[in-house]
């Protein structure tokens, strides 16, 4: 991933329209990896975009459609971004999931992902819900927050960046969709990463808001009393938009009323330490209070590449002359099976 | 008295994890480098140490490698099968059997039965390396079989030599223990049955290889560089055989690998690795058997429909579920011919020999490429994990067909690329390799709906386009799969169709039967090609043999070759052994 | 003029999440409720907002149930397919459309076509409720319908007000958006068209709701327990609905639930709570589309295996992979037929209609227990989301045959108890439930071999066995099931077979075509009995109709009921939209 | 789970005579749970045994001859336990599984069982390796240990016991196959706890061993110069036994000569604290000394079927009776369908 900067335009790294609902978390997102490109110059031809199935894993079409990309089936890309990243070590890879694609279905094979150290980005848009099949919960919902139906979660959260640093993550940082120069300050040094780079980015849901503190979730909708089993009324959202400083706590309001509370890493916060980091997201989780930035990062693991002794040449680009063992190890075989 | 030489089949029953394996194989080379036509097979428990196990040499002066049902000499080292064993024999036959753990009663002895009782335990005390006694007590029924049957001692020496290659302990180790054996033999046994090994020379030019081995063999010449998979027996051994010769085969100067090779976490992750690396451009394969076909089916659809070249080898084993996971069946004919949900269709491959596995290996990686799609390689575990007697294997220079491809070049010369577009009419269309430094190289590949040019569409008729030239692709390969081999007269009106390891017991009833009005095919790949219509449309009666109890592959002939079902029937053996001439013969003929 | 009264079809299109589905369902109630023969069928993206959606309402005096090819009437509300809606209207159709956002050139309007420009945005500054703006601009449409066409005034309100129920605020504001349509058209368009609602009285004893919802009442009153699910569209609205009635019907007195309901991680979990659960005792029930039965395959060859009673309910949609997610196929058929690696088959169910939903998913509870075996309940993304008119629904009395249990007493009574014992000679053998409190109560279940006592073995013998006692049991079920439903004279000698939503448009077809020698055979259940045999020997040709491309369910007879293959031919369609009249009697008179 | 204490005899918890090698450690564990149910006086009518397909999902049928029990398929016994304990909620349920079959197959169901905190026991009969398929590396496999083929492992090993505090389990514990007392202590308190109890027990594969220190696996058979790739032997080994006293560190000498080094954690740790246990399984593993013991434990959170609030009777008990809703919702059904 080591790119020079080349003369690219911005327009190089967008893609097609986005679909998604006016507001999406999401969309922000993809803007921010636009720009991160974009700042990085990197060859947008050799990048490529992977992802699951849900909302957020629509928004690999919505970025660089100069990059190769694959929608693959729900909570797998991880095994097929592994598999493209040791056929050709040369290609930038970012693989876009969702909460439900990476928490719920596709649990292990995130896990399995990070501990491999497979040398890619790994977005989580993570919105505590599954917006393309309309709002049940996923496994990163906060306990007691309630759904599209109204029912609390009963179930503890799962945290993608605990997880990722107990299986061997090297690069595991959370952000927000909301503010952007996090997300692209991270995002920066997760492109750069030789490695897995776990971002988990907090991106509401503007039509499924599950998030903590969500009681009053469709509070919109209910002050009009629309039937809330109806839903298929999408109101148009803002983009919610925050800038925060290191060390900086602060509560933000979301579509629904509801708040969510983040805490940005201070400045002399050592992301070196796994038990620390464990610990923090561990305080982070019972004080409701989300922590944001680099988490944990171990720059000297080896990446899957390097573990695996691949050739500097690209896999796919072996032809037959440097793959052919020719006829010696058939007649040494044929002679040794006898 | 009579001689029966080198027709005759023995059973050895022993415990699995005592080492009776070695000793097996060392009996079996010995007969092989005697020049005497032997097929072994193992029967082995899904279990590490202290179940049962039985190997069994037949012995043919065809050099069959298929098995008789009824066996003629039993050497019996397990006296918890002993029983069972003992009954299973016919009268007149042999018994060798270790005498001081097995007593068998009057009433068991069949008349006519030779006995020859081999006191294990008290020889064993003679064993100096008193840590490896368990292991090396079975060279004393190798050491006995020597003496009765005619081993060549030399040649025994020499294999015993050979497999432990510089380790002269454990060389010293297997000779004495040999010899302990064969004194005992000399000694004791008086030889009073007819069976006898002669030196012959019907294995000249030929080997000794697991199909597994050649398959992954095959698999390095055949250009894979991507191997994903997770264990699961009878498919392990492909997988750890392709590392193997990776290791070997595929460093370049520099000591890098010109491969990757993943274990993944689950069949889900290395069809998924597979896929994805397929997509990128390389060669990739995975080995699994039908439980992890099962896991990969919904994987499987999205290679089928996003057009992603991928190799899934199936070595398969007994189910439904978890079966009889270390026993033998063709049984994954339907779900490989449909796998995935929604209309579906993928090419097969059947090897019947090592060569064959070797072969077709290599040309399975031609035929995902060529077709963009999954293709499945289907062996089982007979063909997979027993040692087979086959011809030496061939080096033909490799020629890779990467089928339809566009780098940068091929982009500037066509005017309107579109992933899905079919240009050449065969349904077969161009795609480009991720990475292409090419402002049009890029598309984007998905499992939900796609137009011509590789956009997102849920247009009815878009799909249906799509849908309809992936029937047109696959009629284009049913022009390119291996044909099938025929034998018999053309005039012939009764017609066998059989596949994969049943090829050998066919092929040896149709020795035996001699009847000229019988032909058979041996299929090799699905989709059928025009020949094997042809074939059924030429007979009057026609019998699919297989090994699973549904008839799975006369399910496939009757609705993919439709209008000749009233002549088609089964023959169908399920139990998980080897399939053999016996069962075929008497079930043809009460057929017929 | 001439008016066409009570028998055409409108499309709306619009834009999803914009409300719109909510002005189509006041629209078509409001038929409903005027007793006029309405169907309505909703064309949605697999999206969340902003992508074209489409809804589509056919009259007919007969009430059919399915559309016609083309529309009469187009209501263009989205600028973005309002060009290709209009190019697909004929000449002489009514277009009304959003006026300030598109524009047609003149020639897109076809020959006579009455258009009705409806100025939306225009006219959405007159609502007062400034954040509904959005969602009630869809009610002018419906007012303007209203006035057109002759929607009953009251009847409109009186949907409105039943829509929102307590909530007055929305009552206000939809009335007035209505309104606002209402006034505009009266002022401003002049009737040129012939369409007209006029009152009628066909919707006596009939109710309007969702196959998905209907399966759910009928699991409910099937006695179901345990419900595992994993959300995929189009199954996720009978999970809903389930735990939705499991709420409100199925609490104790203490507030505490007579079930459970777990959302699971994914279908591979989904599937091993329902054979748990299933095993353990409790009618267990999953719910998902092809992709979760693909992911569920290697768990329901367990089930088959281990013979663990199971309900998949598969709301099918359109495949393969994830290909169109929101359009209706039956392209699951050969799948759930043989889901899973090595032999194995398994019972499905087709209901066609929303009684059929109720009662039959009663029924599958039943037949799981009697059966010990994973039960395929088959319906598709049409019978499951669109809004169907149908009668009634009937209570009765549940009797829910569990099948084959003993219990402690039970245990007292047999002798010689063994699991997999076929005592009554049916393939079918007693189970005892995890936790029986009797010294011989407890059993070990496995997917690997097993014997009658249920230990594990390696046998071919008694895997055979085993293998052929479940082929009879399936061969018992062939018994057992729902008879086919027959229509036609007893000696006409062109057959229609079809199954689940095929049924509505063959009905339409064969009321057109009153051609006395086509009788129709409706299919509701795999195995098929005895009756589906009769009814093709006694045909000349049978066609069979569904909605897949590879005539799956042709397939599935053809090697399931041998030996009339050649009478077989398919009519297929498989675009993704619900199936037409028109497409089967133009295909079928092209074949005849 | 609250048996009294009834008349049974231990040959009352017995099961079929073991099918694995000799001296496998699993065996070893099978006879903890016997003695420890026999000691609870649990009805072993009442047990139901659900495992996974591995030669540590074997054992279930070496144990409680009188429970039911389920030998599902490899990596989903998580799930039929849940839906078999919420079938029946009365029943005492013992999950067994191996490191593959719960580490890698496994992980997504694994994660999320200890997520519900269904009540069960949840073993992992830990050997770091796929005994049943010879011995190839699973993910607990220890970071450079080596295996049959002679490679080193080149990923991080992941540790069961952290990821499942991670995600909500409620009882989290480490043990050693070779110490009967600690097992039986933990074995004990865990049939007791209403939530899942996971129970990590180190458990070494006599045949296939690639521990920690495992360079000189196979040392037994090298020595006698075997061949390598033919190990189709398995020599008869002696179980290992040791007993620890709390806060003691032995260093325990395996089958193949290699050792492994365990530290029984002190009588004065809390186990009450997430971030704390998290801290200590890092530096255990970095320190390559497993701490051994209950290293998490969270008695209030609700147990699955709590949260799902099922009634008392077992749902497979209610009858036509109990269970249907009679002709009333249907009518008004029938009349709101309108
Ligand atoms: C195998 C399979 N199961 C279920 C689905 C249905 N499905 C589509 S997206 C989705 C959840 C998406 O949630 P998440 O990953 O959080 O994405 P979001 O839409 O919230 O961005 C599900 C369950 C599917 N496509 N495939
Ligand atoms: C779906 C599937 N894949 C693969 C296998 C083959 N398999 C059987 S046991 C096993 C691994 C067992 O390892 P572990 O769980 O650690 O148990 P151990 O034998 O070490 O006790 C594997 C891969 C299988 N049975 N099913
Ligand atoms: S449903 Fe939620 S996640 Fe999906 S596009 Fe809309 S706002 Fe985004
Ligand atoms: S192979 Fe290992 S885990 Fe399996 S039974 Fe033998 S010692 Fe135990
Ligand atoms: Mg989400
Ligand atoms: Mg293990």
């Amino acid at each position: 991933m080591s790119e020079t900067k080349l003369a690219y335009q911005k327009s190089d790294y967008t893609g097609k329209p986005s679909t998604l609902c006016k507001g999406c978390g999401h969309d922000s997102i993809t803007n921010a990896i636009i720009e991160s490109y974009f700042q990085l110059g990197v060859n947008p031809s050799s990048v490529i975009k992977l992802s699951g199935i849900g909302c957020s894993s629509k928004t690999p079409t919505y970025f660089i459609d100069k990059g190769h990309g694959f929608n693959s089936v729900h909570g797998r890309m991880p095994s097929v971004a592994t598999g493209a990243n040791v056929a050709n070590l040369k290609l930038p890879t970012i693989g876009i999931s969702g909460d439900g694609d990476t928490g719920s279905i596709g649990l292990g094979q995130f896990l399995h992902c990070a501990r491999r150290n497979v040398d890619m980005v790994y977005i989580i848009e993570n919105n505590g819900t599954y917006g393309l099949t309309k709002g049940q919960f996923s496994a990163t919902a906060d306990l007691g927050s309630k759904a599209k139906r109204g029912a609390a979660n009963p179930y503890p959260t799962l945290d993608a960046c605990a997880l990722a640093i107990d299986s061997g993550a090297t690069f595991v940082a959370r952000s927000f969709s909301g503010d952007r120069k996090q997300m692209i300050a991270l995002m920066k040094a997760a492109f750069s990463h030789k490695g897995i780079a776990v971002l988990d980015i907090i991106s509401p849901c503007v039509t499924f808001n599950n998030h903590e503190g969500s009681t009053k979730s469709y509070l919109f909708a209910k002050e009009n009393d629309v039937p809330l089993h109806e839903l298929n009324y999408v109101p148009e959202a803002e983009t919610i938009e925050v800038e925060m400083k290191e060390g900086e706590v602060r509560s933000i309001e979301l579509h629904d009323g509801s708040h969510l509370t983040l805490k940005k890493l201070d400045k002399d916060y050592n992301p070196g330490d796994k038990g620390e980091a464990l610990k923090l997201i561990n305080e982070s989780i019972a004080s409701k209070t989300l922590a944001t930035g680099l988490l944990y990062y171990q720059p000297d693991f080896p990446d899957h590449n390097t573990i695996l002794n691949i050739c500097s040449t690209p896999l796919v680009y072996l032809n037959e002359a440097e793959l052919d063992p020719g006829p010696d190890p058939i007649a040494k075989l044929n002679a040794s099976m006898k | 008295m009579d001689k029966i030489v080198n027709d005759f089949s023995i059973r050895v029953a022993t415990v699995n994890g005592t080492g009776s394996q070695s000793s097996n194989n060392i009996l079996f080379k010995s007969l092989f480098r005697m020049g005497v036509g032997a097929c072994g097979k193992n029967m082995f428990p899904s279990n590490i140490q202290g179940l049962p196990t039985w190997f069994q040499i037949r012995v043919s002066p065809q050099g069959y490698q298929c098995l008789r049902e009824n066996d003629d000499i039993a050497i019996l080292m397990n006296a918890v099968t002993a029983h069972d064993d003992i009954a299973s024999m016919r009268p007149g036959t042999t018994i060798m059997y270790s005498s001081d753990t097995i007593k068998f009663r009057d009433d068991e002895i069949k008349p006519g039965m030779v006995m020859y009782p081999l006191p294990v335990e008290e020889l064993a005390k003679k064993i100096t390396n008193v840590k490896l006694k368990q292991l090396l007590k079975n060279l004393f029924y190798v050491g006995a079989v020597q003496v009765l049957y005619g081993l060549d001692e030399s040649i025994v020496e020499g294999v015993i030599r050979d497999t432990f290659k510089s380790k002269q302990a454990a060389i010293d180790a297997n000779l004495e223990a040999l010899k302990i054996g064969v004194d005992y033999a000399k000694e004791h046994f008086k030889k009073t049955d007819k069976f006898v090994f002669e030196k012959g020379n019907v294995n000249n030019g030929k080997i000794i290889m697991e199909g597994n081995a050649a398959a992954a063999l095959g698999s390095l010449y055949g250009g894979c560089t991507v191997l994903a998979w997770y264990p699961i027996t009878p498919s392990s051994s492909l997988a750890e055989s392709l590392i193997g010769y990776f290791e070997k085969y595929r460093k370049d100067k520099d000591g890098k690998g010109k491969y990757a090779a993943i274990q993944a976490e689950d069949e889900l992750s290395s069809a998924g690795m597979v896929i994805g690396a397929g997509w990128a451009g390389a060669r990739s394969m995975t080995t699994t058997s039908g439980p992890g076909i099962s896991l990969m089916s919904e994987f499987i659809g999205l290679a089928y429909y996003a057009e992603v070249p991928s190799v899934f080898m199936n070595v398969q084993r007994v189910g439904p579920s978890t079966g009889l996971p270390t026993r033998t069946q063709q049984c994954d004919t339907l779900l490989c011919a449909f796998a995935s949900h929604g209309d579906t269709k993928h090419i097969m491959l059947f090897p019947s020999t090592i060569n064959e596995c070797f072969e077709m290996a290599q040309e399975t990686f031609n035929l995902a490429e060529r077709f963009q799609t999954p293709v499945f390689f289907m062996t089982d575990l007979d063909l997979g994990m027993n040692n087979w007697v086959d011809k030496e294997l061939t080096y033909t220079k490799p020629k890779y067909d990467r089928g339809k491809v566009l780098d940068k070049e091929g982009l500037d010369k066509v005017k309107d690329w579109g992933r899905y577009l079919d240009v050449d009419k065969d349904g077969i269309c161009y795609r480009t390799l991720p990475g292409t430094d090419h402002p049009k190289g890029a598309y984007f590949t998905r499992g939900s709906g796609h137009d011509e040019y590789a956009r997102y569409t849920e247009s009815p008729l878009a799909y249906t386009r799509n849908m309809d030239r992936l029937n047109r692709k696959f009629d284009t390969a049913k022009k390119e799969m291996p044909k099938g081999i025929v034998r018999g007269e053309a005039g012939a009106k009764i017609g066998l169709i059989a596949y994969g390891t049943s090829d050998h017991p066919v092929q040896e009833t149709l020795d035996r039967m001699k009847n000229p009005n019988i032909k058979y095919m041996r299929l090799r790949a699905f989709p059928f090609g025009e020949d094997v219509e042809a074939f059924i449309k030429s007979c009057d009666k026609v019998f699919i043999v297989e090994q699973n109890r549904d008839g799975q592959m006369r399910q496939l002939l009757e609705t993919q070759i439709r209008g000749y079902q009233d002549k088609m029937d089964s023959i169908l053996y399920y139990g998980g052994f080897p399939l053999s001439a016996d069962f075929i013969e008497r079930t043809l003929k009460g057929k017929l």
